[in-house]
């Protein structure tokens, strides 16, 4: 054993705290720092998790109380891929601003890496929490990381986004305390496995108003249909790597969160059924709503609603290929659309409307990173030989196990949609002509590594998907195997 | 029977007090309204038996949340409809 | 105390918290100024806390406190009122706090934008 | 139209919330038959191995002391969000607003209030194992009392400096006492000192410690939302 789960949150709040009188000494500091938490961070995840993979879920109880009387945190092979996915793509996201913000200096881009720290904190606190109530904490220190990122820049209508953000998360956090404690009063419990274990005895009608709560509470994280009023304006306005760790470590979280719910906590019948109507409204309307779009960051912002769609359309087949395409989707996503936005930022770096039209024969003046951008168009589009192939097919294959045939199609078509949108772009940037000639900003040389990392291992996963795929199994097992869950955190002893 | 009075009169205090500081034009006195549910809520909480909610809520409820909103309006506009901006809390203080 | 008069009190603590929730969020939800949507937001959040609250009374209770007193007039547990929502609300209490002072220092930054407070006037995103 | 969907909307949403506690009940317990309620674990717990009077403030700092640690957390990240925002230009603390021109009483008064009110809220954190009140309550009031005296006095300033260090030192000692209890019992946060006798101010084991990093820390981030607040004049209405 090399470390316990609690390292996660612990070792970057002591971080922030320190991080102000550290700043005192020297300014380099504050931006150093968060990187060397995240990368201690990384490595304590990869051994966790293997170790996970090899003996089963680590438990860790809080305060030396075992659960349910205790928080606990739960680090199974589930929550270890996401904390693993997470902490990977908070470090990618230091490493690609590290530099790009050096030159802004002044007081918000010191707190920037601050901020960033505790978005990811707060999601991979979400994702290994055992207690409801806790969840919600972290909830809110994500969100407030957020609320702080996407008003960064004062040139922008950054502050507008963050208010909608604002307004729409402290109504998101009404509905979560709302739930929390008609859970509460039922079953005079707030620990997950506890719950999960007794709910069959609270009343029905009390399960479905929870549960639909809870729903509405997360699907406004989760950027779901009707609730994702704020997503794409929050991507658009903050700094482009803020819109990859928002698409790829936040989104995720709450998506986990509420696949937890689904799995673990309720019993109901018609949740499975419930999800694929969401995501299917979800995924429709995002992905034509992406079309429309005229300025780029929006419109990846759509894409990734409408991904996220997709996976909880996933997530909803119930079956065991249902998971693990969605998890393989989850995977692919947040490392696509990260490369998506870290290229794309640079693209239309230029002009501050950052329209679609701008990035207008920029292979000319950044063929590396239009490459890269293509690349990960293609990859996200689902076509082989990338990785995003792999996931869109064994979508099909669990939609096809399970007789959806209507889903299928559905697939094809919204791929196809994705296909038009983003060869619209990749057709602007090679093969259109820049009416007037731009001194383009060049990536910075770890922005660079950042995204030819990202970009070797979209290639690594669409050539050979075995790489991840025996990981992904062994998740998906862990979620399916609710009982287990149960017993493992209950089993404990004082 | 005094008690069931008063648990009474406060919530609906309560209640007219969030409608008025909806309803206000003057940010002002819609600021002051929801001091004073939070005073009243204070009140509720000793009563239901929660004496260190009572406490948090009265300190940061009434006095910190009321000030920032205060400081808020005077650095922006007082009035909802903004029809009259030269309107300014100074002028209205002295 | 005569059960009637509890009889009503049993509907009105929540309903009174419900409908402070309610009056928040059509506040939060209809008004033009941007001070009044945060008004509205600090609102729900009041008519949620009693909410709470009121889950973990009983009548008749005590304060969840061993002080001398309980130790030597009451010495039973089951006379106290449930502290655990009482808990969790000082934790929401000040959580809300820190929200609504992020959203008060956004409402004084887009009014140094825009010289305005009303969303009809700010509105350069599509909602 | 838009304001009668809402009212529609809003009726049903509050018909529901309405109908379910309503079914719910109040003023007794409400518990399924067969839940185990952990409020029965806390208060015994408190009682004896723990020695707290105040069964709040034992479930705040130790049985859900987690929660508290992300508290403070979300705190020092609205004061760390609140300085970006707000934020103009480099090294220039922005003109203080002046609600109202005090008078020689309130000034006074203010400075007489003011040392009474900094040793209430101190009273109040470091018996907040004992009496209701605690950490945050305490801090609360420190940060009234700093509230004052910054209304009363134009040109009173608080040191910005200061203020993030002590509320980075009473950080560092809430995680590290966490951590302090990893090393030595095992689990984050745990107690790892005597629990002494009940009803004496040095009992509770490490709960007053806590407690009072609370105090320091929510004393010291409060003051610091309201001194950036109030160092925002307007620059468009002067």
């Amino acid at each position: 054993m090399v470390g316990t789960p609690v390292l996660f949150i612990a070792i970057p709040l002591l971080a922030a705290f320190l991080i102000p009188l550290l700043g005192m000494i020297w300014k380099e500091l504050v931006r150093i720092v968060p990187g060397l938490v995240l990368t201690y961070l990384l490595i304590l995840s990869v051994n966790l998790l293997n170790h996970v993979l090899a003996h089963g879920p680590i438990v860790e109880v809080i305060a030396g109380w075992v659960p349910p009387i205790g928080i606990n945190l739960v680090f199974s092979a589930f929550s270890g891929f996401l904390v693993v996915l997470m902490e990977f793509l908070g470090l990618l996201v230091w490493a690609y601003s590290y530099r790009f913000k050096r030159n802004v200096d002044y007081e918000p881009a010191l707190k920037y890496f601050l901020m960033l720290m505790m978005l990811i904190t707060g999601s991979v606190g979400i994702v290994l929490t055992g207690d409801i109530f806790n969840m919600f904490v972290f909830i809110e220190i994500t969100s407030i990381s957020a609320y702080g990122l996407t008003a960064f820049y004062k040139g922008r209508n950054s502050a507008e986004a963050s208010f909608k953000y604002v307004m729409m998360g402290s109504i998101a956090s009404t509905f979560l305390l709302l739930a929390i404690m008609i859970i509460y009063s039922q079953l005079g419990t707030l620990n997950m496995a506890d719950i999960a274990n007794r709910i069959h005895t609270m009343k029905p009608a009390y399960k479905i108003v929870s549960y639909i709560f809870f729903v509405t509470a997360l699907g406004i994280e989760a950027e779901i249909f009707p609730l994702n009023g704020w997503a794409p304006d929050a991507y658009a306005e903050a700094p482009g790597p803020v819109g990859a760790a928002f698409a790829g470590i936040v989104v995720k979280a709450a998506v986990y969160a509420i696949i937890r719910y689904t799995y673990t906590i309720f019993d109901l019948s018609g949740t499975l059924n419930f999800l694929i109507i969401i995501g299917m409204v979800t995924l429709i309307i995002a992905e034509t709503a992406a079309i429309r779009q005229e300025k780029l960051k929006r419109m990846l912002a759509y894409s990734s609603i409408g991904q996220m769609g997709l996976v909880l359309v996933a997530f909803g087949f119930g079956t065991k290929e249902g998971v693990f395409a969605a998890l393989f989707l989850m995977l692919n996503h947040a490392i696509i659309k990260s490369l998506l936005f870290f290229s794309g930022s640079y693209l239309v770096y230029n002009s501050t409307e950052k329209r679609i039209v701008e990035v207008n024969g920029m292979s000319k003046y950044l063929p590396i990173t239009s490459l890269l951008f293509a690349l990960g168009a293609f990859a996200i589009v689902g076509l082989p030989p990338f990785a995003g192939f792999w996931s869109k097919l064994s979508v099909m294959t669990a939609a096809a196990d399970s007789n959806m045939i209507l889903i299928m199609a559905l697939v094809l078509i919204v791929s196809v949609v994705e296909l038009v949108y983003y060869l619209r772009v990749v057709n602007r940037i090679y093969f259109f002509k820049k009416e007037a000639s731009i001194e383009p900003h060049r990536p910075t040389i770890n922005a660079m590594v950042v995204m030819l990392v990202l970009g070797a291992i979209i290639l690594v996963i669409g050539f050979y998907p075995d790489a991840v795929t025996g990981i992904l199994h062994k998740a998906s097992a862990s979620l399916m195997d609710k009982s287990y869950y149960i017993h493992h955190v209950l089993s404990l002893k004082q | 029977m005094i008690y069931f009075i008063l648990i009474s009169v406060l919530l609906l205090l309560m209640i007219a007090a969030s409608v008025y500081s909806i309803v206000q034009k003057d940010l002002l006195y819609a600021v002051m309204a929801t001091g004073i549910i939070s005073l009243i809520l204070s009140i509720l909480y000793y009563l239901l038996q929660a004496p260190d909610v009572a406490l948090t809520e009265a300190a940061i409820g009434v006095a910190l949340t009321t000030i920032i909103f205060v400081i808020t309006i005077r650095n922006t506009v007082r009035m909802e409809d903004e029809s009259d901006k030269k309107e300014k809390f100074k002028s209205a203080v002295k | 105390m005569d059960n009637t008069l509890f009889g009503f009190l049993d509907y009105a603590v929540y309903g009174t918290a419900v409908l402070v929730m309610l009056i928040g969020l059509y506040g939060a939800m209809v008004k033009k100024s941007l001070l009044k949507i945060v008004i509205g937001l600090s609102i729900i959040d009041s008519g949620l806390n009693l909410l709470i609250v009121a889950i973990g009374y009983y009548k008749g209770g005590t304060a969840p406190i061993f002080s001398q007193g309980f130790l030597e007039n009451f010495k039973s547990v089951s006379k106290m009122v449930d502290p655990v929502p009482q808990a969790l609300v000082l934790t929401a209490i000040v959580i809300g706090f820190g929200v609504t002072a992020v959203a008060l220092a956004l409402v004084i930054r887009l009014y140094r934008h825009h010289g305005t407070l009303n969303i009809d006037e700010i509105k350069n995103l599509k909602w | 139209m838009k304001k009668f969907l809402v009212i529609l909307l809003l009726a049903v949403l509050g018909y529901y919330i309405a109908d379910t506690y309503f079914d719910i009940g109040f003023g007794q317990p409400h518990f399924v038959k067969s839940a185990a309620p952990v409020k029965d674990i806390y208060l015994a717990k408190t009682q004896n191995p723990l020695k707290v009077s105040n069964a709040v403030t034992s479930i705040v700092v130790n049985f859900r002391g987690f929660d508290t640690l992300g508290e403070v957390t979300v705190l020092f990240l609205a004061v760390t969000v609140l300085g970006s925002v707000l934020y103009k230009k480099r090294h220039q603390v922005g003109e203080r607003s002046v609600l109202f021109n005090s008078s020689s009483i309130v000034t006074s008064g203010s400075k007489l209030l003011f040392p009474a009110i900094i040793l209430l809220g101190a009273y109040v954190f470091i018996h907040g194992h004992l009496s209701p009140g605690g950490g945050f309550q305490g801090g609360v009031i420190i940060a009234t009392g700093f509230l004052l005296m910054l209304l009363a006095y134009e040109n009173y300033s608080v040191s910005h400096t200061a203020l993030s260090i002590v509320e980075s030192l009473a950080g560092i000692t809430f995680a590290g006492v966490g951590l302090l209890g990893f090393m030595h019992g095992g689990t984050f946060l745990q107690n790892f000192l005597p629990s002494g006798v009940m009803n004496n101010l040095f009992s509770g084991g490490v709960i007053p410690i806590i407690y009072i990093a609370v105090g320091f820390k929510v004393g010291a981030e409060l003051t610091g939302v309201i001194y950036t607040v109030l160092h925002e004049k307007g620059e468009n209405n002067g």
